[in-house]
């Protein structure tokens, strides 16, 4: 495992990821929004790779970059009637990016001040096999209410989109 | 053997709720079969959870201890959500698909009750999850009702940036103790990045309770809303709510000095909008919803307290709040939302008039009702931790409040105009039985606050 | 442990539950349920009466934990004053239901109000533990706001709601204080009045007792009334039907200078003492305020309501002055008032039944249409202005005595209270001139006389006050050996 | 002894019995208060022999008293005592109210409520027998306020006519004014004594002579109106519009003379203080001057006879105002039944000619013989003509003042007396001589002429009794001087020949006199303005502040609970509509303002989720500031 | 840009992020653009927290629970989300946030 992370590939990735966020947020059309989106989460897994935490790597593609993205196209495609629907005048808000800016200065600031933040990585980090026996040990009842959560998200998702025959 | 025994209530409430989601396959006929039998099994719950009485579990790395205040919560969340479900079966005809509700009703009070036990961050996000979202969908439970999505977008979207706050500041929060065991959670060695941290988790906690100035989601939601689901959404999960803001507040309010100046404002904010904001109210259900940021406030007023004796009485109020509003939205729902369907309630249905009243008083916090001895202790704790002027000033609003409780009390008993027709009369005996249950509390949780508090392992003195 | 208080004070519950079970048809027996109820409740009162110890302190008393974590109990127990109390209410609540015989206008509902009324107004009396006291102090409010909601006047939603509003405001601040007390009782916290007392004594709330006789104050000063607090009084009586009006002037505006009697003079002497000049002053107020106001009305009723002002002014003057004299008077006007108003509004509710009109203006000559009621009005009328050889004397030359025995209370303020007395029969007898003298005006002149039904529920009332005014110890007799009980906590305060 | 109580129990007792009665059998009934009344007279001749037996003087002979009360633990007693002032004012009660009694069961027989006319006289005997006797002034207290009580009723007892109703309920406040005096002293004693009884209060404790003037004047301010001295004189003529034999007993014989009483009994008190005695002195003086001065221009008959008795109640202040009780009460019994005398002659007269003016009167000398020959022996006595009693008791007081050294004072009583020799002849001549302008007259019936006699007699001889009055109450007695006596003599015959040259030769016009000076007589005409003052400054005055209060507390305290709404949004300018269930549900003017508050905290809910989404964040952001800046 | 990279440029990468998404939320006018927004957040946090468990307790991997966790969660509400966004598409023929406001008051 390497001691540090090397600067290049991480600089690379970063670039990655915020062109993808500010092009998601400031592109005018939904579908071109979509891809970028897509974009960033995979420099985001990426990243997770360099941080050798591989199954969060491997998760981020498959979920994130996978179902969401996808999912997310599909509702676009659901909601344009005409083809001009998806460019949109730009929203921007003032207000909303002065909050914004507040919230990340104040948290970076933050972080700066926090203290112990050691530049080197520690050396031995633990692989999947850990992850694999720790989740159905440690974890088993967080993964449990998970399960849940996905139950509910899908009797909701079924709800709604059911059809509203008489009451 | 013991760890499982433990978390029989929940799993007995999952299993219901599953029961519930296929009771098309049961030979029973009847739409409402669901109901009745999730009824049951949040019934059989409450009995458990009361039997098996505090312990923790040493499975699943100890993260799940039900110590007496969860065992309080666990066993008033089942019960109230078995009288739900009862009443739900008596007007399932009304409600439409009852199978949906009540799965997503069981599902949200399996959530509520682990999270009263959950002693991990994780655990805690993911049990607050379970119980909120199927209130969003309760909220648009009606899917011809663009005005109830509505609600219910607003709801989720708000609930979801809420949520994304509350994570970024746990995930400092674990990044600074190094280990998500609420127990072990330590933020006094990293400045303002810990208290920064520890601020973005309450919020989180106090938007799920609607408290003022994160409350702007459960106005148009309840209003939104169909009644039946907002006598749900309204009270039950508020109680889980309360008990995971005294276990964070019990851990970091210590460690982060002026954490109670932020609850004392919020609480005030809390009842003065709550209060200020429900007068001239026309439509019960948004009044509610003030009202209900209003309890809050007072809820946050005992927690601002510190002391133990707060968290308890300010659980205890929870339940004492929960009660009679849960019953209000189960005569509003059979009634109509707005107040003149309230008009002539006593001579059409002298009963519900009757109970609507105590209902009311007990909210009001007129003796010898739940409400008035849930204040008198949350308020003694508050006075003795020295909040003089807030207690004042909150008894003052809770006078006040009977100004526009009264709104509804006038048109139930003096409105002129009985309506011509009754259109849904279809609600039967099981509803009333319901109602009279809710009523039977009120009045008892007055009454027997003495036993009922040894089970709280209540210890002011 | 006797139960006989806990009879007394739950019997009328029990005659509610039996009235509001009570089929719609069937709805005409409750009227009796209630008869006999409270008849039984009123002999049980008589019974204790007579068995009565005068020099025996508390007696008939039950004291069992309720809530034993923060020490609350079901503690009841009757001294003198509370006796004395307990058996006006029990009286004027056993006349307010037979003189609500002819309610036809959902009498089921009526019942059960009148029945919880009695409930809450009993309690109140014999309550000795602060919480239980707050418990029936607040159970009043509910079944007399629907008294005066559903069976009032024209403007009976608006005073109503005041009624409910302004007496819960009040009493909010006397929750806070009650609380206040609990907490600073010392070590082991308390919310009973002899242990209040006695921590107060060992000087546990030294140095708040000021603002705790504040937030008393609040909460009393609201039912008394006291100037300027007291402008609910006037709608809420208008407004009430006649057998609310009886109790609501009979009873429940005792209850505030019971509240004073009982809970502020023993548990915070120094900032009684304190007080007592500004209390003087209010009282005074309220007295001259009250008759001169009253001097002004064209309703009856609202003239008999500011004058009821008036007399409560009385009562505080006496509170205020602290002496023996003082607070004997102070009862005794509480007393005298409850029979001679409570008789004022059943003559008047009489007169109204038949002429459907309460404006003097409109009335005139019931002496020769109507001699009986003519003569029983101005008999109540005169007992009302305070004239010797009546209850309403009895009181008020007491209280005047006391206050000017008083080193507490300012020489000149005896004077004016005097001359209230003075202003008192100036707008009765003007009252009197108007209604029962003269020519019968046209609404009198086709009306009937008393029936022997009114006859009966009146004559108690006007045999006591002649009683308690020619004897004054009949009455005293139970009040004075506890009012030596409060003196002396008063005198030990320099 | 304890029989004493029956003296004022019995009329009680009758009052008791017919109150209750329906009109016609209490009507049936009237004789019942008379024999009550026959029994009291019984009582009070043997309780007089047996205070002669026993010497008289100023110890009681009798004293029995029970604690009507425990304050403090201490018991208030009351009760009653006899002896020698209480034998002679039981005398007079008792006979003059037999009288009456006997007189009215003529007078008022024809009338319709005749039976609660004599109910009410005996409840107010039963109220004067009980002050005569009171041992305590508590007692003596709740009698004077029965007795007012009585007054009210027996003054409006034709209430359904304007005058009576007025004059009775001036009456009764008028007394109530002084009452409040009365009340403050007797809260003085207790304050300071701790009880009400004589012994007690008027030997028992050291007054200082601040303290004892303070109680001295307010009971002298009790007595003042009761005993209508002027300022508070007022309702005495007005009191006139009641039936004539009520006010034979009433504004003659008893109730006046009750504050006369009450001064005599206190006299220990007074003398303490010499304060005290001057202004009684000086008030005494001033009423019986006005007194006398208003009965000459009257025309009402009973006008004349009741400002003639302010007079001489304003003679007995006099007398008490020398320190001399004695000549007080001797004059209060001589008064008593000559002035009784006349008002049932008045009656008599007024029966006859069913007129009250004198200017419709005359000649009735022929037509009404024994009543004219009563009249006259009263008259004579008031006028202070020997051997009648008035001149005895006047004379006393005569003396009483120049040896006292008042010579200011005996000459303005002189003048006084003049005067009163003046209008009784000026009476005499309207009523009596000149042509009968009635001739149809007819003489009264057996049972008014048989009283009337027997005070005419009493009046003659109980002048006689003077000396052996001073020493029977415990002080020196003796015949008066013959200086004093000539001297009053001349004056009282100077006063009835200037009345018959005036009247009876009509030798001075008095209408030119009235014409030349008509500003004087507009003065006597308004009685010195009076009337016209207290109803201006006191009456008006006080319905204006009650009026005024009135608004205050319906617009002002209540207004500005209900108001305030309205105020704040005219203030505001906010419009707010909302529906009727709210205004008329509104309790106060609060709730309107609260719901205008709450429209104003509603309106940051606008319904859009991103305005929702930017205050949550911006609450989070100002949150997280505050702990951070607080933190660090 | 210093030479080594160490946590605290991964922390600052996180809040740089969560802002972009912040500012997406608050803006954003189309509900869809705002659950994309809402998952950048997301993927902020998860950030966040695997740098911290990675650099500060490399032994255990609670902090790699933790995203994973969240990533489940999020999923599944944001598909929630999306059939809620397309009931309503199907009621009131908008996605556009502030045009359905008839909740008010």
């Amino acid at each position: 495992m390497p001691s540090a992370i090397p600067a290049l590939p991480f600089y690379l990735l970063v670039t990655a990821i915020i062109g993808g966020a500010l092009m998601t947020i400031f592109s005018r059309n939904v579908v071109h929004a979509a891809f970028w989106l897509l974009e960033a989460m995979v420099a985001v897994s990426g990243l997770f790779l360099l941080l050798s935490a591989e199954f969060l790597a491997l998760v981020q593609l498959l979920v994130y970059a996978g179902a969401v993205a996808v999912l997310t196209l599909f509702v676009i495609m659901l909601t344009l009637r005409r083809r001009e629907d998806a460019i949109r005048p730009l929203d921007t808000s003032v207000a909303a990016a002065g909050l914004a800016a507040v919230f990340g200065i104040v948290t970076a600031i933050a972080v700066g001040g926090f203290s112990p933040l050691p530049a080197r990585m520690p050396a031995a980090a633990p692989g999947i096999a850990q992850f694999g026996g720790e989740l159905f040990t440690r974890w088993a009842l967080p993964f449990e209410v998970a399960s849940v959560v996905l139950l509910i998200a899908l009797v909701g998702a079924v709800w709604w989109s059911g059809e509203d025959e008489d009451q | 053997m013991r760890s499982y025994l433990l978390i029989a209530p929940e799993l007995v409430m999952l299993a219901s709720a599953l029961l519930a989601m296929f009771a098309d396959v049961l030979p029973v006929r009847g739409r409402r079969v669901a109901a009745w039998i999730g009824a049951a099994g949040a019934a059989a719950a409450l009995v458990i959870a009361l039997a098996v009485g505090p312990g923790s579990v040493t499975l699943f790395g100890s993260m799940l201890r039900f110590d007496s205040l969860a065992v309080f919560a666990r066993a008033a969340t089942a019960g109230l959500t078995s009288v739900y479900l009862l009443w739900l079966a008596g007007n399932g005809a009304s409600v439409g698909r009852t199978r949906e509700a009540t799965t997503l009703a069981l599902l949200a009070a399996m959530g509520a009750m682990l999270m009263s036990g959950a002693r991990d961050l994780v655990l805690l996000f993911l049990t607050m999850e379970a119980a909120t979202m199927p209130a969003y969908v309760l909220i648009g439970f009606d899917r011809g009702d663009e005005r109830g999505l509505e609600g219910a977008l607003k709801y989720f979207l708000l609930s979801m940036v809420t949520s994304l706050v509350m994570l970024y500041g746990m995930a400092f929060l674990f990044g600074m103790s190094g280990t998500t065991s609420l127990d072990g959670l330590r933020v006094t060695a990293f400045g303002s990045l810990g208290l920064i941290a520890a601020v973005l988790t309450i919020v989180g906690l106090l938007a799920k309770l609607a408290a003022a100035p994160f409350h702007y989601w459960s106005p148009d939601a309840y209003a939104g809303a169909p009644a039946f689901s907002v006598a749900f959404v309204s009270s039950v999960p508020k109680i889980a709510g309360v008990v995971a803001l005294v276990r964070v507040v019990g851990v970091l309010g210590p460690q982060v000095r002026g954490l109670t100046d932020v609850m004392l404002t919020v609480a005030v904010a809390s009842m003065v909008i709550g209060n200020f904001a429900a007068f001239g109210q026309k439509d019960v259900r948004r009044l509610m919803a003030y009202s209900g940021v209003a309890h809050v406030g007072y809820l946050l007023l005992a927690l601002a307290g510190g002391t133990e004796a707060g968290s308890i009485g300010a659980v205890l109020y929870a339940v004492a709040y929960a009660v009679p509003s849960m019953a209000i939205m189960f005569v509003v729902a059979e009634e109509g939302p707005t107040l003149d369907d309230m008009d002539g309630l006593l001579s059409r249905r002298p009963l519900a008039a009757w109970a609507m009243l105590v209902f009311l008083l007990s909210l009001v916090g007129v003796p010898p009702l739940a409400g008035f001895f849930g204040k008198l202790y949350m308020f003694s704790a508050a006075l003795d931790a020295g909040l003089v002027w807030p207690v004042v000033l909150a008894f003052a609003f809770s006078a006040v409040s009977a100004g526009y409780y009264f709104g509804i009390v006038r048109s139930a008993f003096l409105g002129q105009r009985p309506r011509a027709v009754r259109v849904r009369s279809t609600r039967n005996r099981a509803a009333d039985v319901a109602i009279a249950i809710c009523l039977l509390a009120t009045v008892l949780l007055g009454l027997l606050a003495g036993p009922m508090l040894s089970v709280l392992g209540y210890a002011l003195r | 442990m006797s139960y006989l208080l806990t009879t007394i004070v739950f019997l009328p519950l029990a005659a509610a539950v039996i009235c509001a079970m009570l089929p719609k048809d069937l709805a005409g027996a409750a009227k009796w349920v209630a008869a006999t109820v409270m008849a039984f409740d009123v002999t049980l009162v008589g019974w204790l009466l007579a068995t009565f110890d005068v020099r025996g302190g508390v007696q008939a008393v039950v004291d069992i934990p309720w809530v034993p974590q923060i020490a609350i109990r079901y503690h009841l127990g009757a001294d003198g004053i509370s006796l004395a109390m307990l058996a006006l209410s029990a009286l004027l609540g056993l006349i307010a239901v037979v003189a609500s015989w002819k309610m036809d206008k959902s009498p089921g509902t009526y019942f059960v109000m009148l029945m919880l009324l009695q409930v809450g107004m009993n309690g109140v009396f014999v309550a000795l533990d602060l919480v239980l006291f707050y418990v029936f102090w607040e159970l009043v409010l509910v079944p007399m706001y629907f008294l005066i909601a559903m069976w009032g006047g024209e403007r009976r939603s608006y005073a109503s709601l005041k009624f409910f509003l302004y007496t819960l405001a009040g009493s909010v601040f006397m929750l806070v204080g009650i609380i206040a007390l609990y907490l600073y009782s010392g070590p082991n916290n308390t919310f009973d009045i002899a242990e209040l007392v006695r921590a107060s004594a060992g000087g546990a709330f030294n140095g708040i007792q000021g603002w705790l006789f504040l937030a008393f104050f609040l909460g009393f000063a609201v039912k008394v009334p006291i100037w300027p607090l007291h402008t609910w009084l006037p709608d809420a009586h208008v407004e009430a039907p006649t057998a609310a009006s009886v109790l609501l002037a009979g009873v429940l505006l005792k209850m505030g200078t019971y509240g004073f009697i009982r809970i502020a003079l023993p548990i915070l002497p120094v900032a009684a003492k304190a007080w007592a000049p500004w209390i003087a002053a209010l009282a005074v107020i309220s007295i001259v305020y009250g008759a001169s106001v009253a001097f002004a009305q064209t309703d009856v009723k609202k003239l008999i309501a500011y004058s009821s002002v008036s007399h409560m002014g009385f009562v505080m003057l006496g509170i205020a002055s602290g002496t023996a004299a003082g607070l004997d008077g102070a009862v005794a006007v509480m007393v005298s008032h409850g029979l001679v108003t409570g008789l004022l509004f059943l003559m008047v509710g009489m007169v109204y039944e038949r002429t459907h009109t309460r404006q003097i203006a409109e009335l005139s000559g019931l002496s020769s249409q109507v001699p009986a009621i003519g003569g029983i009005l101005a008999f109540a009328s005169f007992a009302s202005l305070g004239l010797p050889g009546l209850s309403g004397f009895v009181g008020e030359f007491l209280s005047l005595l006391g206050s000017w025995q008083s080193t507490l209370v300012p020489h000149w303020m005896t004077v004016v209270a005097a001359v209230g007395v003075m202003l008192a029969a100036a707008y009765m007898l003007w009252m009197v001139q108007r209604v029962v003298l003269g020519e019968a005006s046209e609404a009198v002149s086709r009306i009937s006389d008393i029936t022997a039904r009114e006859v009966a529920y009146v004559l108690p009332l006007i045999g006591l006050t002649v009683l308690v005014g020619v004897y004054w110890n009949s009455l005293l007799r139970f009040v004075d050996p506890a009012v030596q009980g409060i003196v002396t906590i008063l005198a030990r305060v320099v | 002894m304890t029989w004493l109580l029956a003296i004022p129990l019995l009329p009680a007792l009758a009052f008791a019995l017919l109150a209750p009665l329906p009109r016609v059998t209490r009507n049936a009934l009237r004789w019942v208060p008379a024999v009550a009344m026959a029994g009291s007279l019984a009582g009070a001749l043997a309780a007089f022999a047996m205070v002669l037996r026993s010497g008289g003087g100023d110890q009681p002979i009798y004293h029995t008293s029970f604690a009507i009360a425990t304050i403090g633990g201490k018991a208030l007693d009351v009760g009653i005592q006899l002896d020698a002032v209480a034998a002679i004012m039981l005398l007079v009660v008792t006979i003059v109210g037999m009288c009456v009694q006997v007189y009215s069961l003529g007078y008022m027989h024809r009338d319709g409520r005749v039976g609660w006319y004599f109910a009410v006289l005996s409840l107010f005997s039963a109220a004067m027998l009980g002050l005569v006797l009171a041992s305590d002034f508590l007692l003596l207290y709740m009698c004077w306020e029965v007795m007012g009580l009585c007054s009210y009723l027996l003054i409006g007892f034709w209430h359904t006519q304007e005058a009576p109703r007025m004059a009775s309920i001036k009456a009764f406040l008028t007394t109530r004014v002084g009452d409040v005096g009365f009340a403050i002293a007797l809260a003085i004693m207790y304050a300071s004594v701790g009880s009400f009884g004589f012994a007690a209060v008027l030997h028992g404790y050291s007054w200082t002579p601040a303290l004892a003037t303070a109680v001295s004047l307010l009971l002298l301010f009790g007595a003042m109106g009761k005993s209508a001295q002027v300022p508070l004189h007022v309702w005495l003529p007005d009191a006139m519009a009641g039936p004539t034999p009520a006010s034979a007993l009433i504004h003659a014989a008893t109730m006046v003379a009750a504050g006369v009483y009450l001064v005599a009994r206190a006299m220990p008190l007074f003398e303490i203080s010499q304060v005290a005695l001057t202004v009684t002195l000086v008030v005494g003086t001033g009423t019986a001057l006005l007194g006398a001065l208003l009965a000459t221009v009257q025309h009402d008959i009973k006008k004349v006879l009741a400002y003639s008795t302010i007079s001489q109640l304003g003679y007995m202040f006099i007398a008490l105002g020398t320190g001399s009780a004695v000549a007080g009460l001797f004059h209060l019994m001589t008064h008593a039944f000559f002035k009784s005398l006349l008002f049932l002659g008045a009656g008599v007269i007024i029966h006859a000619v069913h007129t009250q003016d004198m200017r419709e009167m005359g000649g009735l000398r022929k037509l009404l013989p024994w009543t004219t020959a009563a009249f006259t022996a009263g008259a004579l006595a008031l006028a202070g003509v020997f051997p009648f009693s008035g001149f005895w008791s006047k004379d006393e007081i005569l003396v009483s003042l120049w040896s006292g050294g008042h010579y200011v004072v005996f000459a303005l009583a002189l003048f006084a007396a003049f005067l009163t020799a003046f209008y009784m002849t000026r009476l005499w001549f309207r009523v009596f001589a000149g042509p009968a302008q009635k001739p149809e007259v007819r003489e009264a019936h057996v049972e008014m002429i048989v009283p009337m006699v027997l005070l005419a007699g009493i009046s003659l001889v109980v002048g006689f009794a003077s000396p052996f009055f001073a020493t029977f109450l415990g002080e020196h007695g003796g015949w008066p001087d013959i200086m004093m006596a000539v001297g009053s003599s001349a004056v009282a015959t100077s006063g009835i020949v200037a009345g018959w040259w005036v009247f009876g030769k009509k030798a001075v016009d008095t209408e030119a006199l009235k014409a030349r000076f008509p500003h004087l007589y507009g003065i006597f005409d308004n009685k010195f303005y009076f009337d016209r003052t207290y109803e201006f400054v006191f009456v008006n005055a006080y319905n204006r502040l009650s009026d005024a209060l009135w608004t205050f507390d319906t617009k002002v305290i209540d207004g500005a609970v209900d108001g305030f709404g309205h105020a704040w949004s005219a203030v505001a300018g906010g419009s707010w509509t909302f529906d009727a269930k709210v205004i008329d549900g509104a309790v106060m003017g609060l709730a309107s303002t609260v719901t205008w508050i709450g429209a104003r905290v509603r309106r940051l809910q606008a319904g859009r989720v991103q305005t929702y989404q930017r205050l949550v964040m911006a609450a989070v952001i100002l949150l997280v500031l505050w702990i951070a800046l607080k933190g660090a | 840009m210093s030479a080594v990279v160490g946590l605290r440029e991964f922390l600052v990468l996180s809040a740089v992020l969560f802002a972009l998404g912040l500012y997406g939320a608050l803006s954003k006018k189309s509900a869809i653009m705002i659950l994309m927004a809402i998952e950048l957040m997301t993927n902020a946090v998860n950030i966040a927290l695997i740098a911290m468990s990675r650099f500060l307790t490399p032994g255990l991997m609670t902090g790699q629970f933790f995203a994973a966790f969240i990533m489940v969660v999020s999923t599944a509400e944001i598909g929630l989300g999306l059939a809620l966004v397309l009931a309503l598409y199907r009621r009131t023929r908008t996605v556009e946030v502030d045009r359905i406001d008839r909740l008010k008051g």
